[in-house]
Order: structure tokens, then sequence, then C-alpha cells
């Protein structure tokens, strides 16, 4: 069996005594793409906090890389080494530089040297303009790319986001509810792309819409977390029969909704 | 339109080169204060002390018939600004004479555009001493006509004991290392001179006394100091602490117990105006040593001091405080200056400054309201000192009085 | 000098408790004369007579002498009379004249009484050696006082005089004196004296007895002992000065102590006073005024109006108008109440311009703290000069009422009563805040509102009049501050300038939105500085070992003043490397707060 | 238009090119022609370095959203330093006529301290005003960004650090000339002060340093550290998540602001006469972060603009109004910050669109 890409072991993490993770252990492999889902306060985002290094666990294990003898203590970096290691995140709001433009977003989010003086010095050459015009079709932001982003939809703002996010070419895409604000037709049309970045990538998406979840959950596995610690893994199907995730999450009804 | 706006502000900065029209008859002369900023609060008195003077010559005639015009500017206790003010007054006004500064650091800033231009500044605010420009003619008190007399006053009082306070900045620091070779001087061993010592690495003491940042509020562990010190009944304190600063000391010092009797505080900084703002009924019998005082019981003082209140009621300077005025040394020493200039200048036959400036040094004297001053050859004056209690009126009680004394801008180790 | 004086005056003092006094001429009929004698030689000599033959009764009679408020007056036959005006003043402002001499109403030749006008009268002269002398008989005649602790006082006097003749008074007065504190001095003064004696095994004992009473005054005199002591060789004597001396010192480190403790918390109240109002505009509404400290001012310039009311009223030079504003001519425990009044008065001057300044300009800033930060610093610009051209450029003269200007001394601590009353008021102020923004409807919306502004809007709460009101506390307070800080420092138009960082410190310190952190870092903070003053000197000769900077640090940890407010400023620098938000951060959880 | 750089507009590089050329060119030409006065060129020689404090300010806030509420002390610093050389250059013309600065010898020193011995030297002092303000921002913004401090505490931390330095340097101790700091300068580089070719010289060094930096604030807009630097004021903690570390941007700038202030104070010093610590005090920052927000701030033109319009209308105000020049200060600040937010650079836009009843792009 493959080493994990990520290893969470016995994670905890506190809030002014408000316990947002406990006794976390999550494994994600090379290529995987895995669906979070779980009730309001399961702690889903404070479980990517602790990955991306804007918080600190109070204890545990945070470890990136697949090879054990050189992987990555997350708990000792700050955002943006852990950024520059290859591990990207598309907020649940969407976050993107209101007051630059789509072009310019995409263009600080570009793979390569992020140090001060490259950014003094490094010219933009014809292969970067060329891998934001692949981008910019991609998200379908083409004949927007001078808008100041802060002008754009909620959905067009989660697609540049999107873009944004590969723009980075990160080895793991951490997404926090691509399908908010977008229309039936843009939230299937994110689940393909996310199934197309699947193998290449490795992705953690948290969803809470469960037709969405549904689609992109074909191949991967499921995570439910519940009161800050996992409470059952599987594929989707397994998932949704087991009687405790209907009774802690399900049974709320959400599922009923849609 | 932006260019319009440079334009616009470009046209208010170079229209201060052109100056107003010249007349035949006037003098212009420069008046060269803070009348905003923190300054405001001692230096607007001496702008009005200085126009009420020239509203008294002109009605007399004016300057070798010519009417003094004053040009008032505002420093506006920005030192820069006041550099760039007396150049102005100087190169653009081509003002024959200046009298202004309060503060020793907005005269050194003036300085060298005087000497430049061989302008001639008159300073009437006590300072530290240890300059003699001859640009400068120095109406104000020097150290020994201030600090070293009321030391003498306490030491015929048989204090025994000197607490040395002050603010944190050049006068104060200088005043005090001069008193402390004059007490030292005069047998004062340095265990009963207070405030703590300050020593270069060979040992030498380098300043002396107890120094406060400016504005500082908290006097509380200061006065429990004091408290201690004067415990043994023969102390006294020498505070050259500045504006602000007094009143929370005194507020401080009242309310500790001590009193005029059990620890007197000679203040060096503290004259009729400021006295306006000091909780006066804790202050009685606290001491000032000036070379001037309103309650001067000469006929010479009770004219000015009529005259000043008569033209006060008439005036319409605009921003002038009518109410609750008294006047003081600085203000005194502002008044003397003017008349000082006038004589120099009808000895002189002329305003060129050089001439005014010889003039001068030949001896000239005046009988102001503070009694006679004589000029002197290193550009001070020859004044009365007077030392006096405060009441609870907030005027001064003179108690101690010391006639011609010398002014000596050169002290600092003058008493070994 | 004084002792040749004393002599003949001695026995008789000892004998002047009241009842037995017997005298060739009453000591207030010379001290009337001495007061209208013109030579200053002979009215010290007429006082001098009087020196230990006083009673209580000469005191305010001296009092006023000493306050120019001994008046002449001249008689029909070129005579003066020592006068005092008493009684309430008629329409001419004449009062009711009484001799001095004898306290009998003065008459003229009809018999009827006299009514004299102060401002015409000359007041009789005075020196600082008449004053002296007229401290002595003050001394003296309060050995006989009634109040034990003016008892205590002139005995302490006595004894640091160290006038050996005045022993003989001291013991016979120790013979009757019942009164702890008094007795307490009493051994001081009569030890002090006997260090005067020739005989080594008497002053062995007296400086034993010093020892066990250990008091600060001592302090210069035993230092002097343990000198002479040494330059004479006396083994005993210098060993018992020697002890005396460390006993002092050590009570001497005990009042150090207590006094910074106390000092520290006198100055932490004044900045949780000065910095409450900051805590609710800044703290809970996010609002940078930096005309706080002008807020702070309108409070101190109400108190002075609020004064000037009271009193006499006064001509206000208001843009070169000469406002009059009239007085209710109080007098006496009325006029001193204006303090009370003036707190109220403060608090709802300052609200309103409060009210005016958040409805007229920061309103529309909420969304923008960083320019309300620019736009309130013009404001304080403008009421700064407005100040200057109101109540001219000067500081005014705000005087403390009676109840605000003594102290108590607890083993020689000072605790200043306008100390105590505004630790006393801070507690009261935060304690009221307290019970405003928990317990009221008004508390509840505030605290709705600034969490949350769009939420509460959209509960119904009406935002637009919840900020107003807010903002009107929190100037209103400032107001308080401003009253409190009138009766501590200086009344001028930059009167804000001093507070305005120190505020913005005591509240960043504590975290922004929290009014335990404001409480806790203003006590800090104050207590913080009080230490640093204090012991910063004592640790200055430890500094010299620094490599380069070593003798500069010594001679910088000297002003303690100076360097203490550097290290505490420094100290919140590297604090908030530690902590960035302040002792309690607000916790948030979006992306970009 | 494809360019990825952020757009500058061009009518504000003429508008640039254009002062530059006045301020450059032209002044200097009228003053040797004897068409202005000495004393005019010297005080817009003090405006451009007031220009250069607030270009600092600028690039601080208006571009990286970093409020400093203490550039003035790196003005000061840069002043201070350039100052020590002026001192050494008296010699023995001081009033004591000693070959050391008057307060030292007043303060008992015979001999000079050892820090003041290397700044004869005109290059030592040119490179230590660099060097310094540079090493105390680096401190400073070290200490302040790594702990990661922002927003309205690191505009008061900055304050609380200006305020301490200005208390220090009133100090006489400190051996800088306590609250009088340094003045009666007499030579600079071995020419006299007192030359009107020395004052055009210093001008013009203004002028040219003014250019320079702004053309850097101009150049560093284009580059993707400019985008970078403005995706940081306007949200920080994205940029984190794209991988840039912020500390080293915000020390960067932070660094280059201070020696862009720095070197503004040192050429003030000789062209006013005197530095001393009032220079440092608060307040003296805020004023310049008001001469920002007036002229217009997030531009280049604005700060400029903002430095010379508020000093002109003090020195005008001063003498024609000293009683009420600060209400009216004052007043248009208020004025400004409620309706003109995007200072007086966006003024014309503004009318333009009054006029023409369309809103402003």
């Amino acid at each position: 069996m493959p080493h994990p890409l990520l290893t969470v072991e016995d994670v905890a993490k506190a809030y002014d005594g408000f316990q947002a993770i406990s006794n976390l252990n999550f494994y994600l492999f090379a290529g995987e793409l895995r669906t979070v889902i779980g009730p309001n306060g399961a702690g889903k985002s404070t479980f990517f906090d602790l990955l991306t290094g804007r918080a600190k666990p109070d204890r545990g294990r945070l470890e990136f890389g697949t090879d054990p003898a050189a992987s990555h203590d997350l708990t000792r970096l700050s955002e943006h080494e852990i950024s520059r290691l290859g591990i990207g995140r598309k907020f649940q709001t969407p976050s993107v530089y209101a007051d630059h433009s789509v072009w310019e977003n995409l263009l600080l989010s570009l793979r390569g040297p992020r140090g001060v003086f490259a950014a003094l010095f490094q010219r933009t050459g014809p292969a970067d303009r060329a891998r934001i015009d692949d981008l910019l079709e991609m998200v379908r932001l083409g004949d927007k790319r001078h808008w100041r982003a802060g002008l754009l939809s909620h959905g067009e703002k989660q697609w540049l986001e999107l873009g944004m996010l590969l723009a980075q070419e990160p080895k793991v895409l951490l997404i926090d509810e691509p399908a908010a604000g977008m229309t039936d037709e843009e939230t299937h049309r994110t689940g393909e792309l996310l199934l197309s970045l699947a193998g290449r990538h490795s992705l953690i998406v948290i969803e809470h819409d469960m037709t969405f979840v549904k689609q992109i959950a074909q191949q991967g596995q499921v995570t439910v977390l519940h009161q800050g610690s996992v409470l059952c893994e599987g594929r989707f199907e397994e998932v949704q029969s087991d009687p405790k995730v209907r009774e802690v999450y399900l049974g709320r009804g959400k599922h009923d909704r849609r | 339109m932006k260019l319009k706006f440079l334009l616009a502000s470009g046209a208010i900065a170079l229209g201060l080169s052109s100056s107003g029209l010249r007349s035949a008859e006037t003098v212009k002369v420069g008046v060269l204060h803070s009348l905003s900023g923190t300054m405001a609060i001692s230096e607007t008195s001496l702008r009005d002390i200085l126009l009420f003077t020239f509203d008294e010559i002109n009605a007399r005639g004016g300057v070798l018939g010519r009417k003094i015009e004053p040009v008032v500017v505002d420093g506006a206790s920005n030192w820069p600004l006041f550099a760039e003010k007396a150049k102005q007054l100087l190169e653009q006004d081509k003002v024959a004479v200046t009298f202004g500064c309060w503060t020793s650091v907005s005269r050194k800033s003036v300085l060298p555009v005087y000497e430049r231009n061989n302008g001639l500044l008159f300073y009437p605010v006590q300072y530290e001493g240890e300059e003699e420009s001859q640009n400068v003619a120095y109406t104000a008190e020097a150290v020994n006509q201030q600090a070293t007399p009321a030391v003498d006053y306490y030491l015929k009082e048989g204090k025994k004991k000197f607490y040395l306070l002050g603010s944190d900045y050049v006068y104060p620091q200088t005043t005090n290392l001069v008193l402390l070779e004059y007490l030292l001087s005069k047998g004062v061993p340095l265990a009963n001179i207070g405030g703590g010592f300050r020593r270069d690495g060979a040992g030498k003491i380098i300043s002396a006394g107890k120094y406060t940042p400016f504005g500082h509020t908290d006097y509380q562990q200061i006065v429990a100091e004091i408290k201690q010190f004067a415990a043994s009944g023969d102390a006294c304190v020498i505070s050259t602490l500045n504006g602000d600063t007094n009143v929370p000391f005194f507020k401080e010092y009242a309310a500790s117990g001590l009193t005029a009797e059990t620890c007197p505080v000679v203040s060096f900084s503290i004259s009729e105006d400021e006295f306006r703002g000091l909780p006066a009924d804790k202050l009685v019998g606290q001491l000032g040593c000036w070379t001037y005082f309103q309650s001067l019981n000469t006929p010479a003082n009770k004219k000015f001091v009529a005259d000043f209140q008569a033209w006060l009621k008439k005036s319409s300077v605009p921003g002038l405080v009518k109410e609750g005025r008294v006047t003081c040394s600085p203000m005194v020493l502002s008044y003397v200056g003017v008349y000082l200039w006038k004589a120099a200048v009808e000895k002189a036959g002329s305003f060129e400054v050089d001439k005014v400036r010889a003039a001068w040094k030949s001896g000239l004297t005046f009988d102001g309201p503070g009694g006679k001053v004589t000029t002197q050859k290193n550009m001070h004056l020859t004044k009365n000192v007077y030392i006096g209690e405060t009441r609870a009126d907030g005027q001064f009680k003179i108690v101690s009085s010391f006639d011609h004394v010398y002014g000596e801008p050169w002290l600092k180790g003058k008493f070994k | 000098m004084k002792a040749f004086l004393l002599l003949p005056c001695l026995l008789a003092l000892l004998f002047a408790t009241p009842g037995r006094a017997a005298a060739t001429e009453n000591p207030r009929a010379l001290i009337a004369r001495a007061a209208t004698e013109a030579q200053p030689a002979q009215a010290r000599q007429l006082l001098a007579a009087a020196v230990g033959r006083a009673d209580e009764s000469v005191a305010p009679l001296l009092d006023a002498w000493r306050r120019d408020a001994l008046f002449l007056h001249a008689q029909a036959d070129g005579g003066r009379v020592a006068v005092l005006l008493t009684g309430e003043k008629d329409e001419r402002g004449a009062q009711s004249a009484l001799r001095a001499a004898d306290g009998q109403p003065l008459q003229d030749e009809a018999g009827r009484p006299v009514r004299l006008v102060a401002a015409d009268l000359p007041a009789a002269e005075h020196d600082a050696s008449l004053r002296r002398t007229m401290k002595a008989i003050l001394d003296l005649a309060e050995l006989a006082a009634v109040d034990p602790t003016r008892r205590a006082r002139s005995v302490r006097n006595l004894g640091l005089a160290q006038d050996a003749e005045k022993l003989p008074v001291l013991l016979a007065r120790e013979s009757v004196e019942s009164a702890p504190e008094v007795r307490r001095a009493l051994r001081e003064a009569i030890a002090l004296l006997r260090l005067k004696d020739p005989r080594e095994e008497i002053r062995v004992a007296a400086l034993q007895e010093l020892q066990a009473v250990s008091s600060l005054a001592t302090s210069d005199l035993l230092a002097r002992v343990v000198q002479e002591e040494a330059a004479a060789g006396n083994r005993l004597a210098l060993e018992a000065a020697r002890r005396a001396q460390q006993a002092v010192e050590w009570h001497r480190t005990k009042v150090d102590f207590a006094g910074t403790l106390f000092r520290g918390l006198s100055l932490g109240s004044i900045l949780l006073v000065a910095a409450l109002g900051l805590a609710i505009t800044f703290g809970l509404m996010r609002v940078i005024n930096m005309a706080h400290g002008e807020l702070i001012a309108v409070g101190a310039y109400t108190t002075y109006l609020t004064q000037a009311v009271f009193g006499t009223g006064m001509t206000l030079p208001c843009f070169g108008l000469s406002v009059p504003i009239p007085g209710l001519q109080f007098s006496g425990a009325a006029r001193e109440a204006y303090f009370i009044a003036a707190l109220p008065a403060s608090f709802l001057a300052a609200a309103t311009v409060g009210l005016l300044l958040e409805r007229g300009i920061i309103r529309f800033l909420y969304r923008r703290p960083l320019e309300s930060l620019l736009a309130t610093w013009g404001v304080s610009l403008v009421l700064q000069q407005a100040f200057r051209l109101i109540f001219g450029a000067n500081n005014v003269q705000v005087s403390s009422p009676s109840y605000l200007s003594g102290n108590w001394l607890v083993g020689d601590v000072i605790l200043g009563w306008n100390r105590v009353f505004v630790i006393g008021f801070a507690l009261l102020i935060v304690l009221g805040m307290g019970l405003v923004l928990t317990r009221t409807s008004l508390g509840l919306l505030i605290r709705a509102s600034m969490q949350n502004r769009t939420m509460a809007a959209c509960l119904g709460v009406r935002t637009e009049r919840v900020n107003a009101l807010t903002f009107a506390l929190g100037s209103g307070l400032a107001g308080l501050a401003g009253a409190f800080l009138s009766q501590i420092g200086n009344v001028g138009p930059s009167l804000g300038q001093g507070y305005i960082i120190d505020s913005f410190m005591v509240v960043v310190v504590g975290g922004v939105g929290s009014l335990g952190g404001t409480i806790l870092s203003a006590f800090g903070i104050g207590g913080i500085d009080q230490v640093l003053q204090q012991y910063l000197p004592l640790v200055a000769p430890g500094l010299a070992w620094v490599p380069g900077i070593g003798g500069f640090l010594q001679n910088l940890a000297q002003d303690a003043a100076v360097f203490g407010k550097i290290l505490v400023l420094a100290g919140i620098i590297l604090f908030l490397q530690w902590r960035p938000a302040g002792l309690f951060a607000p916790r948030s959880r979006s992306l970009d707060e | 238009m494809n360019t990825p750089a952020r757009q500058v507009p061009r009518l504000e590089t003429i508008l640039l090119l254009a002062l530059g050329v006045a301020l450059v060119v032209v002044l200097p030409l009228l003053h040797a022609a004897g068409l202005l006065s000495s004393f005019t060129l010297g005080v817009w020689g003090k405006y451009l370095c007031y220009a250069m404090l607030a270009l600092s300010v600028d690039l601080l806030w208006g571009h990286t959203g970093l409020l400093s509420l203490g550039q003035a002390l790196f003005f000061t610093l840069g002043g201070y330093l350039h100052g020590m050389y002026l001192m050494r250059m008296i010699g023995e013309l001081g009033q004591y006529r000693k070959p050391i600065p008057d307060f030292l010898v007043f303060l008992g020193w015979e001999r000079l301290p050892a820090f003041w011995e290397p700044f004869a030297s005109f290059p030592f002092a040119v490179a230590m005003v660099f060097l310094i303000p540079g090493l105390v921002a680096f401190g400073f913004g070290y200490l302040a960004f790594r702990s990661r401090v922002k927003g309205v505490y690191f505009s008061i931390l900055t304050q609380a650090l200006t305020y301490a330095a200005s208390i220090m340097f009133f100090r006489n101790n400190l051996l800088l000339g306590g609250n009088n700091g340094f003045t009666d300068f007499k030579f600079i580089l071995g020419h006299r002060l007192d030359d009107p070719t020395t004052t055009r010289a210093l001008y013009l060094a203004s002028a040219v340093a003014l250019f320079l930096a702004v053309a850097f604030c101009r150049w560093l807009r284009g580059t993707k550290f400019g985008l970078v630097q403005h995706a940081i004021r306007d949200g920080e903690n994205r940029v984190l998540f794209s991988g840039y570390a912020a500390v080293h941007f915000k020390l960067f700038v932070f660094v280059v602001a201070a020696l862009i202030a720095a070197v503004g104070g040192a050429l003030y010093t000789p062209q006013v006469g005197i530095i001393n610590p009032g220079e440092m005090q608060p307040e003296k920052s805020l004023e310049a972060v008001v001469w920002v927000a007036l002229g217009g701030r997030g531009t280049l033109l604005g700060p400029v603009l903002g430095a010379v319009s508020v000093n002109a209308l003090k020195s005008w105000a001063t003498r024609a109004y000293p009683d009420l020049w600060l209400i009216l200060l004052g007043g248009i600040f208020v004025l400004a910050v409620l309706f003109l937010p995007g200072g007086l650079v966006s003024l014309p836009a503004r009318l333009r669109a009054l006029f023409s009843r369309r809103p402003p792009s």
C-alpha cells in the first residue's frame, strides 16, 4: 500500500474552549478525490485551516508527502510555505483580489517564483500569457479579462477563484463548497472539472449539496465529519445508508430538500 | 484640470514673494511669535505687548519721524517654520528689526538667518546663555539675572538642601549645571543637592537634577521624593519645569501637604502670565525670580500697566484677549526692547543694523517699568533682579531685589 | 539665633496652658502692634515677644496676616490699627471691621461700628523672617492645640530644629500627653534633642530610641551623627547611630514600596478614566477618534465654567466678543460644591459635542475607519484653536475644592485625597459602565449593534440611533475624565494632546473591544510606570557593564521619568509581539478580519 | 491591451513628466536668471522634501495598506544623520570657537565622542542616511510584520515608536543636541550654505531626488511586485494562500519607504537650517498622512500635490490669518475626507462628472 500524500493523525484543536477538532485521523492518497461532508460545526473549515497553516493544532501530526523520509511537517510551516509546497485552497466565500483585474488575479496566482526580488524583476513571458489565456477559457471569463474582479457576479468569482487555484498548479486542492451560488448548470460543469482534475491532482472537496456530492463522489471516497472527528468513511452509497450518518446528518432533512 | 490645481497651489506659494507696498513714512518691523500651536500659550501675550508699544510710539511720532509698521507672522510653534518666516521677514519684507521668539530652539533656528542677512533680532525671554550673537539683542534674563540670585536668597534664608527639578531640555539642563557649580562654590555639599547626577566615564558630573519629559503629567513619585528630601525642614526646590507641566507638579505638591513654609519652590518659568492657569491659592508663598513684576510699586510701572490695560480695551486687534490680562517680565522686556531699539536708531540716526548695533554697544539706558536698564557690549542688558513671593491673587510680592545686575551669558565654569 | 528669644518664654509656656495665663501684654495685642510696625526689625522683636505665650486663638490672626488679609486702617489721630474684615459685603463691598488686638468691632469716635472695603486698605507687610517667627509662635502655640495631629506636627518641628533649649518644654509636655501619635512624636523629638547631649551614654540611648521610632525625617540628622561620631571615634555611639540609620532606611524601603503601589494604582485609575471613553468609541465602535483628547478638554473647560458660575462669574474672550458669564455668587461650602455639579455638566457637554461629531462627520465614515482617524484629527485641530479663541491661549485656573486637596499620611505614605477619589471614581464608572452594558436595554442594543451592525439593523434595531448614543456615551465619559484631570493637571487648549497617545495605548494593549482588557492594561501600564520611576535609579549603577553603551544607559536610568516612559513604550511594542491583538483579543474566523 | 501591468493613467504620466520638468528645470532656471528669489526657491526646496515624506507615506498607506503614523521618524533620522555631517563642517566657527559642536563643549566634552568621528566624511554620512533608517525600519518592521500586527494596531505602534524616539532625542545626554537639535550650519561640501548657488544646488538635488523617487514608485507599480503590494492592501490573507510571504513584501516596502523619507529628511536639514526632535513628534507624521489624504492616496501625483499645497497654504495662512489658520486647515481635512475621498487629484474627474451628470469612472 502506498504512503498517503496527506497524513493527519490524532489532531485536536480548540477555540476558546470549543473543541472544533478532536482525535481526527485522515489520510489522502495521491490522485484521490475525497469529498468531505458533515453538519454545520462539524469542523470542516477548521480542518482546512489546519491543513493550510491558518490555524495550528493543539496536538497531533499533520504531514505532507508520499516519501516518509522527506515529508513535511505542516504544523511548522506558515500559510505561504504550505501554499508553495503545493497545497492550494479555495475558500467558501469567494476570495479574489477585488481591486485587480481578472487577468491580474490569474497572473498573481501563476505558478512560479514567489520571492520579493522575483516579483520585482520577473517579466511576464509569452508562455505565461498563453497559460493565462487557457485558464481564462477554462473558467469562461475570456471576455471579462479586464474587468475588476470585484465587479464579477458571485458565480463568476467562484470560477475565477478556481482558475486562480489551478494557476498555482498545486498537488493538493482543498476546495470549500465550490458550488455555492452557482446555477445548476454551472454546478454540473464544476463537478466535471473537478473529476477531470482527479488523478493528476489530489483533491479534498467540502460540500453540502448532495446532488453535487453524488456527482463528484462517483469513484472516490466520502468522509463524514461529526463533532470534529471522522464519523465514517466510505463510498457515497455506503455512507448514505450508514445509520449513524442518517442520525446525525441526513436525519436533519437536508438530504430530502434536494 | 489637474494642471490648474498645480498652478493654483503654486500661485499661493509664489504669491508669498509679492511684498506689500512700502511707504516712505513707515518703517517695517517684524513680529515673530507663535500664535498657534503649543507655544501660543505664552507668545500671544508678547505679540500683544509689541503691538501696544508700537501704537504708543507711533502716537508720539514714531521712530526718526517714521511710523512703525508691524509685520506680524506666526511661527506656529514649528521651528523650521520659524526659520522660514525669519527669512521672509528679512529677505522679502526687509524689516529693520524683528522682535520675537520664546523658546531657545526657535532662537537657535532663526539665528543663522539673522547672521547671514545681518538682521537684528530682539529676544525677550529668560534663557540659558552660552551664546552671544552680534545679530541678537538679548533683553532676556541671563542665568545670573535669575537663577543665581534666587540661590543667594535661599542661602540667606538659611536653606541647606537644594532639589533641582526641570523639564528635559537645554535651558533647565544648562541652568542646573551652572547652579550646581554655584552651589558647590558656596560650600553646599553634593549630598545636599537633590535630584540625582549623571556622570561621564571618568566620573565627572555632566548633568544634575531631576528631569521630566515635555507634557509630563504624573509628578507623584517626584513629589514623594521631595517630601522625603524635605523631611528635615531646611530644603527648597529650584524648578525649571516649563509650561504646562507646572500645573500637575504644583497640584501634586499642594496635595502632598508640602507648602512654601516646609519647602519653598522657586520657579524660573512662571510669570504672572503663566500664573493665570495655576491654582494660585495652592501656591501662596512660593517664589519667582524675574527682572520685573507687575506689582512693582513705581510710578513708571503703574503708568505702564494702566496704559496697557487702556490699550487692550480700545484695541481692535483680531484674536486679542481682553479679560484678566496681566503684565510680566517677558512682556516688559519686549516693551523695553522696542524702546531701546528706538533709542539706538535715534542715536545712530539710521535704521542700518550695523549703526544701530554700534549705538547699542555704546551703552544706552532706558527707565522702563522694571527700573533702569543699560545696554552692554555683549548685547545683553544690565537690569534689576527681583525675587517675589506669589500671592493668592496671582501677583508677586517683592521680597528681595538686586540692583543693576550685569547680564553675563558665559557662566559655565565661572564658579569654580 | 532664635534661642535667645525663646529663653524668657520657655517657662512662661509651661504655665501657658489655658487657665493660667499671666503676662504683661496679651499676645494678640502684641501681634496686632507688630502688624502696624513699619520697621521690619521692630516688628520682628514685638512678634518674638509673643513666642511661646500664644494660645490657639492667634493662629487665625497670623494666618490672615500671611494671606494678606490683615489690613491696616489709618485712624483720625494718624496712628494705624490692624483690623480683620468679616461678614457679608454690602453694595460698596464693605465689611465690618474687627480690631486684631482684641477681636472687638472697630468703632469710630461716635461709637458706631466702622465698615471698610478691603481693596482700599493696605495689607500688613511680612517678610520671610517675620514668617519664620510666626511659625515659631504657632509651633509652640500648637503644642497646646486640641487636635492631636497638630500637636504631633509641632512636636516634630521642634525636634528637627534640634534646639536643646526646648527640651524642658517637650519633657513637660510628655508628662501630660496622652495621645499615642503625639507621644511617638515626643519620643522622636526628645531623642533628637538629646543627640546634642555631651554624654555618650545619653546619646546612645537617644539613638536607640530613634532606631525604635525610625522616622524618615531623622535620616539626614542620623547621617550627620554617623559622620560626627566616626570622626570623634565614639565606637558605641557610632554603632548605635549606624543601627538607627539602617532602621530608618528599612522603613524608607517599605514606605517607597507601599507608595509605589498606591501611585501605580492612582496613575492606572487616571489612565483608565482617560481611556474608558475611547474603549467605547474605539473599542466597541471601531472609530479612531483622534479628537478624544479634545473631548476630555471639553469636560475640563466645562468644569472651569461651572466653577465660575458657582463663584463670581467671569468674562470670556470668546472670539474677541467679551461674553460675560454671570455667577451665582456662592461662597464657602456651596461654592466648593461646584465640582459635584461639574461632573454631570462635563459629561453632558462632552456628550453633546460627541453627538454633533457623530451626526456631522463620523456616521459617514463607519466603513472607513482609518479615514475617521484623519477627519477627527482635523476636528481636533479645529477644536484646539477654538478653545484658544474662546477661552484664551493661556491655561485657565481650576482650583481644587478643599475636599479634594488634602491628604492622609498613613505611615509616611502620602495618600492624596484627589488620588484616592480618582481611584474610587474609576471603580465607580467602571461599575456603572458594566451595569449599563449588561443590565440595560441600551446596553443590549449597543452590544448587538457593535457586534454586527447589519444584522442588528435587520432585526429592527435603529442602529443609527444606537451609534449616536454609543458615541455620545463614550464622549461623555471623556468629558468626565476631563473634569477629573482638571483637578490633577492643567486645563488648556492642548490638554487633550497629553492623554491621547496614552489612551490609545491602554485600549490597544487591553485588546480592542474588551472593557476588561482596558481595565487590566490601564492598571498594568500605570503600575509598571511607577515601579520604573521608583526603582530605575536604583538599578542604574548595575547597567555599567553593558558594552559600549553602559555609561549611557546608566545615565539614562537616572532620568527615570523619561526612561520609564520610553521603556513602557518599548514594552508595549514587545508585548504586542507576543499578543498582536492585545490582552483580550476578540477572535474572528472570517478571512479578512 | 494584453499588458499584465497595472494600468497607469496616461494623463497622470504626462502630468508627472510636466511637473518634473517644471520643478527640475524651470524653477532653477528662473532662479539663475534672477526672476525667482532664493527665499522662494528655498521654500520650494522644503516643500519638495516634504513631498518625499508624503510619497513614503503613500507608498505604505496608499499602495500597501499600511498606515504608518511614524514616517516622520525616518525623515528626521535622515535629517539628523546628514545634520551630523553638517555639524562637523562648522569647524571652529561655533559659539565656543572649538573644533567640536557647541552642545558637546557645554556638556563638558573635550574630545569628540567616538560615534561622531566618522561623520566628517560626506560619503560616510550619506551611507548612514541610508543605513540607519533602513536598519531601524527593518528591525521594527520585522518584529511588527512577523507577529502580524496590522491595521490600527500597526498605526498605533508606529506612533508609539516615533513618540518614544522623540522623547529619547529630547534628552541632552544622547549627545545629539537635545531639544535644540542641530542648527547654525555653515558649509556643505566646501560651499557656503548661504550662497544662492548652494541654495539652487540643494533645491535641484531635492527636485531630482523627488523625481527619482516618483519614478521608482511608478516603476514599482508596473511590476508584479506592485500587484502583490496592492493585493496585500486589499486582502492580505489571500496573498498568503497564493504563496507569497506577505511579511517579506511588507518589510521591503517599509524599508524602501523609510529610505525615501530619510533622503527627504537629509535634503531638508540643510535647506531649513535646523533639525530637532520636534520633527519626529507624532503629530508630524499625522500631518504627512493628511497631505497624502488631501492629495489623493494610492496615486503618484497626489502625495506631491498634497504636501506642496498644504505647506504652501501653511506658509501663507500663518501670515495672513494666524488666528484662524488651524481652523482652516482642520476644516479642509474634514471636508476633504468627507467629500473628496479620492483627494485633490480626483477633483477634475469629479467636477467633470458633476457637469456631465455621469458617474465618475
